[in-house]
């Protein structure tokens, strides 16, 4: 029974356990609800990557209806795997957010907070599992929605501006891939994605089908913030509740970087996204530009919260470079980095989440000190900051291993370099926080006896995404075959340009 | 003679969206979104698609509307000039505009009936879905059926939406004092005429509600026109006559359990070991199983519809009341 | 059937005759109170007009009974609004243009 | 001629996205915005609803003795894109509701100016 359902169970929990959540009202049983389905999907996706990682593809036909003429869930190694990170991220948050919104969202508020948490993360499931172009954009909505009501949660008046352009530039971005889906419809008449790519060859060189291609990157560039379309990811990322920021940091843009790879690999094929429409160098340029601009742009700021956003639209940067090397270990790189940057930047917001806990502000000055009266947290920071770097045996490091590698099989030495120049930007601006929590002292005013660890239920998820950077950046079996073969997948199953042959 | 009203409509549609770029009357600008949005509802049944008209106009040109005026009673009437510069605006829009003529100069012309749209897919819903589901109506085939899928999703959109209302809005509580007698007191003939309408309405939401798969209609429609109604009553006789009979409270336990019911369905069919929503497992005959499946699940969809867009309009009126006490 | 489209074409024209003049009456009149005027009368009998030439095109069936009933709700709603309208104005304070003027006349002969 | 009648709707249903399009880029009021973002999407649903007409054909509703219908599908789809248009505008209107209570005001330039970069 499990196993026979196992694509849609993943969606369909949280998607059940939302409006349980809703209807209990207590922030306890909410939470309670919340976590367990958030944990039963984790599991379920891990039993998900297994079985796609051993019969290569799944195919759910909800309804009972044959593709095309019904929805279509169809699991491969790529989307199981990022399930993977956002199921296991989602629940560790939920562990994290009992405690850290007792200080953030009014208590009134905390079963709508569940709520909103679990409908997003049940439009994230969806967006990756489906098979089908309309149905991917009814579940972007849905996360987006709930995107929002989370961000405008905080108790700060500006997290209201913030939610507000994130929703304008957000339903832009949604109603340009609904326009470029529209064209594909158009001229190929059908909505599943398998069937879309089977059909759209003939087309190549069909002008709707590429201003609908062009329609489809404007807009998924939107959603995962690439450079210069990130203007809504900092003060969102700055003002939400630090449990969303940790959440959203980790899931929501890489989730829109897996939809960019299952348009360019899978429907439109890597030869003619980027062999004939030159997509490539457009995407390893604002790679290049997001990477340097948004690292430069976190060394000069003073809110943490917001360091961190410019990094993580830098660190995006990252994951389109990989994809725009257009190679199998291009592919891989961009894919682990997905992941492993779930695991840093998930780590990176709780610890600072957790500073707020205790001393109320996110402020670098805030963390003057810090150092000896939070030592756990402050630890985790910098190994969580470590891994940001790319410091060995973190799995920052892996990351940039593959994409080095991958640059330098196509012998682009430049490239390489900028990548570990980009490193060094980091360096500077978790550097800048680290000398402010070790080799400052706590501010006079402060009564040093109430800045002390905070409680147990935070840092558990916490340590465990911290350890969790280490073990991936040691262990590294797991990740890159996951990571490898889902890559390898999409190639085998793409147009290849001839280039990368 | 289609082509011809269907030009007409779309002129009509662009001088109306022109005189909205230079409108700086907001209270203006908000009515002629609701003529556009009437406008629209027009061409979509002068093109043959009748339910999209449907809920085009009871939401485009109803509750969008209404929303859009609720919201301009709390934050004023008055455009202020700005010193934006609308140089970037209008590059971006020519580029996109551009990129999008280009886009159109390969489409399949406009009615042909051999364009792939009308080939691949379509044909099986509309030659084989009154034989596999059982109903005339095809959109509601496809909708509650085919991609029975989608309109979940359709209804937990609903759903969020109204959690996130309620999260930035609030419910009013009872403690928060005295309110002011609200409603239209010294309006006799308004009272008296929507008493008489309102059964009528809510009678007409029922119609819709199980029509649906005959006619154009549905869970959608049915949801908004049932709310219609009940925003009347509390426009006329005042909100604390409106929370007597559908409280806040128990609006945010119905739109959650409509969720859970068309969820519950797919869930069911999945017990009886098809797949989620495979609504043939319903019953031993498929078609009367197709039945049963959509009739439960437009419920499912009316009852979320209704109480979201009920507990929206209660959280932006609330607001109003609230603006008025101070 | 022949004298039945011609009376129906008779109905729909003279229907939208009263529409259109009242929408010209909207733009042209003084006042609010005119224009609320304007728009109602006409709106109403614009209404019966047109639904009377379709109710003839129809071979009296169900849609006939449809139109009769649309007839019939726009025959309650459509006044109930104008009323609605005018009455707010008026509770607002707006006067009409014979007030007004009254009112000039007692302020020019006052001051 | 036949150029201009097989393509005239498509180039006026673009022609209305970017009037919407043009407003919530430019507008500086967030109701306005609002407003923009409706007229956008609904000129895009335009465009579905095109893409399914039949010359000739009826509303997908099954009559007797009618073989030529119109394409159900993107009647569908829009039907769920309606939704989801009117979700996101309750969202966007609530929240322009709280801005208002917390800076006085819905103009974007004059809340930036309240509030510090980022």
């Amino acid at each position: 029974m499990v196993e026979q359902h196992l694509s849609v169970l993943p969606i369909l929990l949280p998607l059940l356990a939302a409006p349980i959540a809703i209807i209990i009202g207590r922030s306890y049983l909410s939470w309670m609800v919340a976590t367990i389905a958030s944990a039963g999907a984790f599991i379920f996706s891990w039993q998900l990557l297994l079985a796609a990682l051993s019969e290569g593809v799944i195919s759910y036909a909800v309804g009972g209806w044959p593709p095309p003429w019904g929805i279509e869930l169809r699991v491969d190694a790529a989307n199981a795997f990022v399930l993977l990170a956002v199921s296991s991220v989602s629940t560790l948050v939920l562990l994290y957010a009992r405690d850290s919104i007792q200080k953030e969202i009014d208590q009134s508020q905390h079963a709508l907070f569940y709520t909103a948490h679990l409908l997003c993360l049940a439009g994230l499931s969806g967006i990756l599992l489906t098979g089908d172009a309309f149905n991917l954009f009814v579940f972007l909505e849905i996360s987006s929605l709930a995107t929002y009501t989370l961000v405008s949660l905080a108790s700060d008046r500006r997290c209201l501006t913030a939610a507000f352009r994130y929703l304008v530039m957000g339903t832009i971005g949604a109603t340009f891939i609904l326009i470029g889906v529209g064209m594909l419809y158009m001229k190929t008449g059908t909505l599943n994605m398998l069937d879309l790519a089977e059909r759209i060859h003939v087309y190549d060189s069909s002008r709707t089908i590429n201003t609908g291609l062009a329609f489809i990157m404007v807009g998924v560039s939107i959603k995962l913030a690439l450079f210069p379309l990130h203007a809504w990811l900092p003060p969102a990322y700055t003002h939400a509740p630090s449990a969303v920021t940790a959440f959203l940091a980790s899931t929501a843009t890489k989730v829109a970087v897996y939809v960019m790879i299952r348009f360019i690999f899978t429907i439109f094929g890597a030869e003619h996204v980027f062999h004939e429409m030159g997509m490539d160098i457009i995407l390893m340029v604002l790679a290049i530009v997001a990477i340097f601009k948004c690292s430069y742009m976190a060394t000069v700021q003073s809110n943490v919260k917001t360091v961190l956003a410019y990094s993580s639209v830098a660190q995006i940067g990252y994951m389109v470079l990989g994809i725009s090397l257009v190679s199998v270990t291009g592919l891989m790189a961009g894919m682990i980095h997905i992941f492993n940057h779930a695991l840093m930047k998930g780590a990176l917001f709780m610890a600072v989440g957790a500073v707020f806990y205790r001393v109320g502000s996110v402020d670098i000055k805030a963390f003057n000190g810090l150092g000896r009266q939070m030592p756990l947290t402050m630890a985790a920071f910098t190994l969580a900051g470590l891994s940001i770097i790319g410091v060995p045996l973190t799995v920052g490091f892996i990351s940039k291993w593959y994409l080095v590698t991958a640059a330098l099989e196509q012998d682009q030495w430049v490239l390489a370099g900028l990548v570990l120049l980009g490193s060094l930007l980091a360096v500077v601006y978790i550097g800048r926080i680290l000398e402010a929590a070790y080799f400052q002292k706590l501010p006079d005013n402060v009564d040093a006896s109430k800045i002390k660890e905070v409680p147990l239920l935070m840092l558990i998820p916490m340590w465990i995404l911290v350890l969790a950077n280490i073990y991936f950046g040691i262990e590294t079996s797991i990740t890159t075959e996951a990571a490898g073969s889902a890559a390898e997948w999409l190639f085998q199953h793409t147009r290849l340009p001839e280039v990368a042959q | 003679m289609a082509e011809i009203i269907d030009l007409v409509l779309l002129a009509m549609l662009a001088l109306t969206a022109l005189r909205v770029i230079f409108l700086k009357d907001l209270f203006a600008v908000v009515m002629l979104f609701g003529i556009y949005s009437f406008l629209s509802a027009l061409i979509f049944v002068n093109l043959d698609a009748v339910d999209v008209a449907f809920t085009e106009a009871a939401v485009g040109a109803g509750i969008s509307t209404v929303l859009m005026l609720g919201t301009l009673a709390l934050t004023g009437r008055k455009e202020k000039p700005s010193k934006h510069s609308s140089f970037l605006p209008l590059v971006v829009v020519f580029v996109t505009g551009a990129a999008l003529i280009y886009g159109t100069l390969d489409m399949p012309p406009f009615g042909h009936p051999d364009n792939p749209v009308h080939e691949h897919v379509a044909p099986r819903y509309i030659e084989e879905s009154p034989k596999e589901v059982g109903l005339p109506n095809m959109v509601t085939s496809v909708l509650a059926s085919y991609r029975g899928f989608d309109t979940l999703g359709e209804t937990v959109v609903v759903f969020s939406a109204a959690v996130g209302v309620i999260a930035l809005l609030g419910v009013r509580r009872k403690e928060e004092g005295e309110t002011p007698e609200s409603g239209l007191k010294e309006h006799h003939v308004l009272r008296v005429v929507a008493k008489l309408l309102i059964p009528l309405v809510i009678l007409f939401a029922l119609y819709v509600q199980f029509h649906g798969d005959f006619g154009p209609g549905g869970g959608f429609q049915a949801g908004v026109i049932a709310a219609a109604a009940f925003i009347l009553y509390a426009l006329v006789y005042g909100l604390p006559h409106s929370f007597a009979v559908i409280g806040p409270r128990f609006l945010q336990i119905l739109a959650p359990i409509g969720v859970l019911l068309y969820a519950g369905v797919g869930l069911f069919s999945m017990y009886k070991g098809g797949q989620f929503l495979d609504y043939n497992m319903l019953a031993e005959d498929p078609i009367a199983g197709q039945h049963y499946g959509i009739i439960i699940i437009e419920l499912g969809v009316g009852i979320t519809v209704f109480a979201v867009m009920l507990s929206i309009f209660y959280a932006f009126a609330s607001q109003a009341e609230r603006s008025n006490v101070q | 059937m022949l004298l039945l489209d011609i009376i129906s074409s008779i109905l729909l024209i003279a229907g939208v005759f009263f529409g259109l003049s009242g929408a010209i009456g909207l733009f042209k009149f003084p006042d609010f109170f005119t224009r609320v005027h304007a728009a109602s009368v006409t709106d109403s009998i614009a209404a019966i007009l047109i639904i009377g030439g379709l109710l003839l095109q129809t071979s009296f069936d169900l849609n006939t009974a449809k139109l009769l009933f649309i007839l019939l709700f726009l025959m309650i709603t459509s006044p109930t609004a104008s009323h609605a309208l005018a009455k707010s104005a008026r509770h607002g304070g707006l006067l009409t243009l014979a007030e007004n003027k009254v009112k000039k006349q007692e302020h020019t002969s006052h001051g | 001629m036949n150029f201009i009648l097989d393509y005239y709707n498509y180039w006026i249903v673009v022609f209305l996205m970017m009037a919407g399009f043009y407003i919530v880029i430019s507008a500086n009021n967030l109701v306005k915005k609002i407003v923009g973002l409706n007229i956008f999407q609904t000129s895009v649903f335009m465009l579905y609803i095109s893409m399914g007409k039949v010359s000739g054909g009826t509303a997908p509703i099954l009559v007797e003795g009618v073989t030529q219908y119109s394409n159900p599908l993107p009647h569908v789809l829009i039907l769920t894109a309606i939704v989801v248009g009117v979700a996101t505008t309750a969202v966007g209107l609530s929240l322009i509701v709280r801005i208002k209570r917390a800076y006085g005001t819905v103009e974007e330039n004059e809340f930036e100016n309240k509030d510090d970069a980022i």
